[in-house]
């Protein structure tokens, strides 16, 4: 009851108020929502969401297309896709946001699908990467990556570097699988031979077993993906008791990020990545966040694949409501104008694919090192240049 | 052949750490008949207790595992006269219930005191590497891990077997209300028994770090394992629990090695089986049917 | 005796447990109507007997027949349905529910209304006429919507008998009734007893020589897991091996009515 | 016939009227807190799975870690429907019943004979099979993406599924009041009583003649067709279907909320399953670590000194008040 007398105060106030007041239309903040992983185990990736919009707006205002911009959060903390659909539709019905974005799973981006297709909404795939989404809806952008380019970039340097036994290791899920099959493809495809592949189940405890396996087959690359955290550690350790590590090229995306590798033992040391950003760029934008970062969120934080996707989901946002200037805004017609759209991102240069929505980006390959400090970090040691996005059937 | 020497040196490895965290529970739940799903609370204390004696204390391997299992018997004590003690006269639910609320608790205050991510404990150099054993190479760690359990289960097997303390143990698992007929001190029998179980579980936390690393859910993941050892093995069953361990140790390892995609599968499955078949354990002789 | 088919009979029950033979080849007989008692030293085996005779326990060797009809491979809980109902020498009762309640299970189980899952309870009106009759005749009503925890254990007793009748017994195996009742309660157990319907075979298994002297027209002797005699209450009393085996002198003097208190 | 104090067991039927105040309570809601219909509807479909787990542990003494399975199933059948183009939602939850009640009745009969941490063990370990198998199974779960594409037609072929979940709050109030009444009868009939036998001493039921192991698969298909009718309600209202539904977590997360609201009554589910999601909704700002820190700590107040949960605390608050007797 309360609620409702409320609201017809608030109405008469506004009311009111356009007697007075200009054409309020230009005056309205515009809303964005973003849905996140903001607490719970994947609470780094929620909170890197959120640096990544701030330092966009610390570094570029909070105002677009003559408009005030207005963030709104929403935590989506585990991996409930029901609770993100459910955020998304909030959003959407009760905070009449124009654009959503953030999504840190697959599932929770195929749940909240339909809420953008009905609401006609911009959706910012910033983390999830399983590439059948794209199909989902024509208002996704992605800002991340399709899963399977890095392990097909993989799959070709190993052939390029000589290798050619191929083996794969992967955590038994959606992503996991995606990664297989394209390592798998590629690798043969390239003339190099699968000697074996493994699916881990999540909760596995002991990963010697696995380990053993690999061993056995005799591979000379292996191809893994895990989460990060217990999984990659526990594997990471395994591999190296079975003296995997000194012998074969071991190959990963994101199981030992910078921030992760103070949990490895000096075993990681050698252990190869790809992924799409690297945190010690030079470009002038990943300068200006990273400096943002150093003051702002802690000596230690640095771009990463989430704040850098969440910075660039911003730069689209605000170059869509300057697009829409002056007229009510129209999310369909402001994502079909991003198509073939160009920018500069931390990440280095990127283009908005017209056929896929997929970032055309440079991947890296890295490379753990120790120091002379004693530190372990992440070297680029190859740089792919503007890959383009497979083509969806 | 090679994959049978893994299947036996890893399986056996990892189901005698097993083992020492089961038999911890097998004779606490055996000697207080309650239902205790706390269990696994106690070991993982006793993996970070070592792992935080060693990172910020600089305390050496050893001692920082000794000191960690005298502190978890200690707070196991503590629980016991604090908590358990009034649970004894309680249906199996309230147990069942206040032992997972404790577990939330725990993983709530470990997260609070060490973070989400794993805690990985260092080993000393001399338990890095493999030592060759002829036949294969094998962890210098699992091999060390492996000799302590058996030689505590030894110990434990000597004091059950052979010693006074062990008899009248045997007599308040098998019969409560008897031992206290025959004037043994039964609340200070329980709190001890408590304190032993909650360091056998400290010490195969400890020992097993490396092996189950240390993680704020480890109370609740590594819980289901033990409790397939203790429930298989059959109530306050102490001598069939350590073939029960072996057993599961085994069929985890083998079941993931040789069939990796159904490897989570195959633990589970062989309990429901054996649990419809003998509900009373694997070694236990089936009692004569209907007895009330 | 009459000639008709006998209510109960067993013939050479026998069990063992390893090699411990707890019961060997007892038969007996009860007629419709009878007041048997079943006597015996601690450790004779008389509930191991009573188990053989509910269905408790399968017997090794032997048969029992209801009424002529052969039970011996049937479940407890199918002898319990032919009407052979025991009660239990520790009290097995519903104790967080009422005794009403308890009372009203087994009239609902008796009249085979478990498995209506549509009327409710409250309003089938027989069942709940039944279950207040039954607490009336165990002079339970003071207690009759009382938690059983919350009552005297003497009347736990009582709501044990009143489940037992609820059932529509037509022999009925009372299994030490007396047991841990105190003195000045045990008249209500008497009287109940005493007042069971004629027509139901009652065998009733007890220590206390006082009870025994009251009620039972039969007297059954088990030693060892043997039947040693069976008889009148003077028969068996004045056969010299009971006196030796199990009365001895004092048990003879607490017979005869000297001592009348209860022993525990 | 003198007539029975109201709380007894025997008098369970007839409707009460703290029940009439929470239906009103739950209509209001859709009118006070329109933008929150969603969530409502989540609280309302997680009421019925409760319901479903209190006839089990409530009423028949069963602890189940497995209770997902049933509601898991459920789900999935309903989002199976739609797929093959079955977009009819109210025959599409009966199915969904079904299929779990089918499940139980295989399951129910080697399930049920245990007792104690044998069963608890088997129900987790069935618990954790199914989920294992339905990530396995891809083909037919969707895996980790779950599926999606779900589309129900407009209930009774007028009401549209619309954003915001008007529809979707009226649909699962209503099957929810349906799903009370009807367990509620089932609770207060003779074989709710004899369960309540079997809860309190299952051996001493059968020596009365009970068939202790058909009550108890009976109860436990029922239960489970209520909880797979939650299921379905579940994805019909979400349009989405994933592992989640069989996860472990919800098989914990439904013993708590009955615990919090009060077992054995029904009337607890009514309660918990709201005053848990609310809970959780206020401290959603902090880490879900230090959730499970305030729910463990409940867990263990509740039992030890509040027998009874939010229920039985209120009641004797109720009591206290009117210096009840007892």
């Amino acid at each position: 009851m309360k609620n409702l007398l409320l609201r017809a105060a608030a109405v008469l106030c506004c009311a009111g108020t356009l007697a007075f007041a200009a054409p309020a239309g230009a005056q309205e903040p515009i809303k964005i929502g973003f849905v996140g992983p903001y607490t719970g185990p994947f609470a780094v990736a929620g909170q890197s969401f959120r640096q990544g919009i701030d330092a966009y707006r610390a570094i570029h205002g909070d105002t677009a297309g003559g408009r005030k911009v207005e963030l709104i959060y929403r935590d989506s903390a585990g991996a409930d896709p029901t609770l993100a659909k459910r955020l998304a539709e909030e959003l959407v019905v009760k905070d009449k946001v124009a654009m959503l974005g953030g999504f840190y799973l697959s599932p929770e981006v195929a749940a909240a699908a339909p809420v953008a297709n009905a609401a006609k909404t911009p959706l910012f795939i910033v983390n999830a990467a399983t590439p059948a989404l794209m199909k989902m809806s024509p208002l996704f952008l992605r800002m991340g990556q399709a899963i399977n380019q890095p392990a097909e970039l993989a799959a070709s340097y190993a052939r390029q570097s000589g290798k050619s036994k191929g083996y794969v290791a992967v955590a038994d899920y959606g992503p996991g699988h995606l990664v297989e099959q394209a390592f798998m493809a590629r690798f043969a495809g390239e003339g190099g031979q699968m000697v074996g592949n493994v699916r881990i189940p999540l909760n596995t405890a002991d990963f010697a077993p696995f380990a053993e396996r690999i061993a056995n087959a005799d591979p000379d690359v292996l191809q893994i993906f895990l989460p990060p955290g217990a999984a990659s550690v526990g594997f990471s350790k395994a591999l190296a008791a079975r003296g995997l590590t000194k012998k074969i090229m071991i190959i990963g995306q994101g199981e030992a990020e910078d921030s992760d590798l103070p949990l490895f033992d000096d075993s990681i040391v050698g252990f190869k990545s790809i992924i799409y950003i690297d945190a010690n760029a030079t470009n002038p934008e990943n300068a200006a966040l990273s400096d943002w970062l150093k003051k702002n969120a802690g000596a230690n934080a640095r771009p990463n694949s989430f704040n850098i996707g969440a910075f660039d989901a911003m730069h689209l946002a605000y170059k869509m409501l300057a697009d829409q200037a002056g007229k009510p805004f129209n999310g369909e017609a402001a994502v079909k104008a991003l198509e073939g759209y160009s920018f500069k991102s931390p990440r280095g240069p990127v283009t908005i694919d017209p056929a896929t929505r997929e970032l055309v980006q440079n991947f890296y390959l890295r490379e753990v090192v120790k120091g002379e400090d004693g530190v372990k970090r992440n070297k680029v040691i190859k740089t792919w240049e503007r890959v383009q996005p497979v083509a969806m059937k | 052949m090679s994959a049978l020497a893994f299947i036996l040196l890893y399986g056996i490895s990892y189901g005698l750490v097993l083992c020492l965290i089961a038999l911890g529970l097998v004779i606490t739940m055996g000697l207080m008949r309650i239902v205790n799903l706390a269990h696994g609370a106690f070991a993982a204390m006793g993996g970070y207790l070592a792992i935080t004696l060693m990172q910020q204390q600089g305390w050496p391997y050893a001692p920082a595992v000794a000191a960690a299992v005298v502190g978890v018997a200690a707070i196991g004590v503590l629980t016991e006269r604090l908590l358990y003690v009034r649970l004894y006269q309680r249906p199996e639910l309230d147990q069942v219930l206040v032992t997972i609320g404790f577990n939330f608790v725990v993983i709530g205050v470990f997260t609070l005191l060490f973070g989400p991510n794993v805690l990985s404990i260092t080993l000393p150099p001399a338990l890095k590497g493999n030592v060759d054993l002829g036949f294969r190479e094998f962890e210098v760690y699992r091999l060390m891990t492996a000799a302590i359990c058996v030689g505590v289960i030894g110990v434990l097997w000597w004091i059950f077997e052979r010693t006074l303390v062990g008899a009248k143990l045997r007599a308040a698992v098998d019969n409560r209300t008897m031992a206290q007929a025959m004037g043994i001190n039964v609340p200070l029998l329980l709190s001890a028994t408590f304190a032993l179980g909650c360091a056998l579980a400290a010490l195969g936390g400890a020992l097993g770090a490396p092996m189950l690393p240390m993680e704020p859910m480890w109370p609740l993941k590594y819980l289901v394992l033990v409790l397939v050892v203790v429930a298989l093995s059959g109530h306050g069953q102490v001598r069939a629990s350590v073939g029960v361990a072996m057993i599961v140790g085994i069929a985890e390892t083998a079941g993931r090695y040789l069939f990796p995609q159904f490897g989570a599968f195959f633990i589970y499955l062989l309990l429901i089986a054996l649990m419809v078949w003998r509900q009373d354990g694997l070694f236990v002789p089936r009692r004569a049917a209907g007895v009330a | 005796m009459s000639t008709a088919v006998p209510a109960l009979e067993a013939a050479g029950l026998s069990k063992h447990f390893g090699a411990l033979h707890v019961t060997r080849d007892v038969s007996l007989s009860l007629q419709h109507g009878a007041r048997m008692a079943l006597i015996g030293p601690n450790g004779a085996g008389k509930t191991t007997l009573v188990n053989l005779l509910t269905g408790v326990l399968k017997p090794d060797a032997g048969r029992l027949r209801l009424f002529g009809e052969d039970l011996t491979q049937a479940s407890a809980s199918r002898r319990t349905r032919r009407g052979l109902v025991r009660t239990f020498q520790i009290s097995s009762l519903y104790t967080e529910l009422t005794v009403f309640e308890n009372v009203f299970i087994a009239v609902s189980e008796c009249a085979g209304a478990s498995f209506d899952l549509w009327r409710p309870a409250g309003k089938r009106i027989e069942l709940l006429e039944r279950t207040e009759a039954l607490v009336e005749r165990l002079h339970l009503h003071e207690d009759m919507h009382r938690k059983v925890s919350e009552i005297a254990y003497g009347r736990q007793r009582l709501v044990e008998i009143a489940i037992a009748l609820a059932m529509k017994p037509k022999v009925l195996l009372l299994d030490e009734p007396a047991a841990g009742i105190p003195s000045n309660e045990l008249h209500l157990l008497l009287g109940a007893i005493e007042s069971l319907p004629a027509e139901i075979a009652v065998l009733m298994i007890e220590h206390d020589m006082e009870m025994v002297r009251r009620f039972a027209t039969e007297v059954a002797v088990l030693v060892q897991g043997e039947l040693l005699m069976s008889g009148t209450p003077k028969e068996v009393m004045s056969h010299s091996e009971v006196r030796a085996v199990y009365l001895g002198a004092a048990g003879t003097e607490r017979f005869e009515g000297k001592v009348l208190a209860h022993a525990a | 016939m003198t007539a029975l104090p109201s709380d007894s067991i025997l008098m369970r039927h007839g409707v009460r009227r703290g029940e009439v105040a929470w239906l009103l309570l739950a209509v209001a809601c859709a009118f006070v807190f329109p933008e929150y219909l969603s969530v409502g509807t989540s609280v309302l479909v997680m009421v019925i799975l409760v319901l479903s787990f209190d006839l089990l542990l409530g009423f028949s003494g069963v602890l189940s870690f497995g209770h997902a399975i049933f509601f898991g199933l459920g789900a999935y059948v309903a989002g199976w429907l739609s797929l093959a183009g079955w977009t009819e939602p109210i025959s599409a939850v009966l199915l969904a019943g079904l299929a779990a009640a089918l499940l139980a009745l295989v399951l129910g009969p080697f399930v049920l004979r245990l007792t104690g941490l044998p069963l608890l063990m088997v129900t987790l370990a069935l618990g954790v099979l199914v989920f294992e198998a339905a990530h396995k199974a891809t083909g037919l779960t969707g895996g980790d993406d779950g599926l999606s594409g779900i589309r129900i037609a407009p209930v009774l072929g007028v009401f549209d599924w619309g954003l915001g979940g008007r529809t979707g709050y009226v649909y699962v109030l209503a099957w929810g009041v349906l799903i009370f009444a009807l367990l509620k009868r089932v609770v207060s009939s003779p074989f709710g009583v004899a369960l309540q036998g079997i809860r309190e001493n299952p051996g001493r039921m059968r020596l009365i003649g009970n068939a202790v192991l058909p009550h108890l698969v009976l109860a436990y298909a029922i239960s489970a067709a209520v909880a797979g009718m939650a299921g379905a309600l579940f994805t019909q209202s979400n349009a989405f279907v994933g592992l989640g539904v069989f996860a472990l977590d919800t098989s914990v997360d439904v013993l708590v909320m009955l615990i919090l609201g009060g077992i054995g009554s029904l009337h607890g589910a009514l309660i918990g399953a709201p005053l848990y999601m609310l809970l959780k909704h206020f401290s959603s700002q902090w880490n879900p670590f230090y959730w499970m820190l305030l729910i463990g700590v409940l867990l263990i107040a509740v039992v030890m000194f509040g027998r009874g949960g939010a229920l039985g605390i209120a009641r004797h608050a109720w009591q206290g008040l009117r210096g009840g007797r007892r």
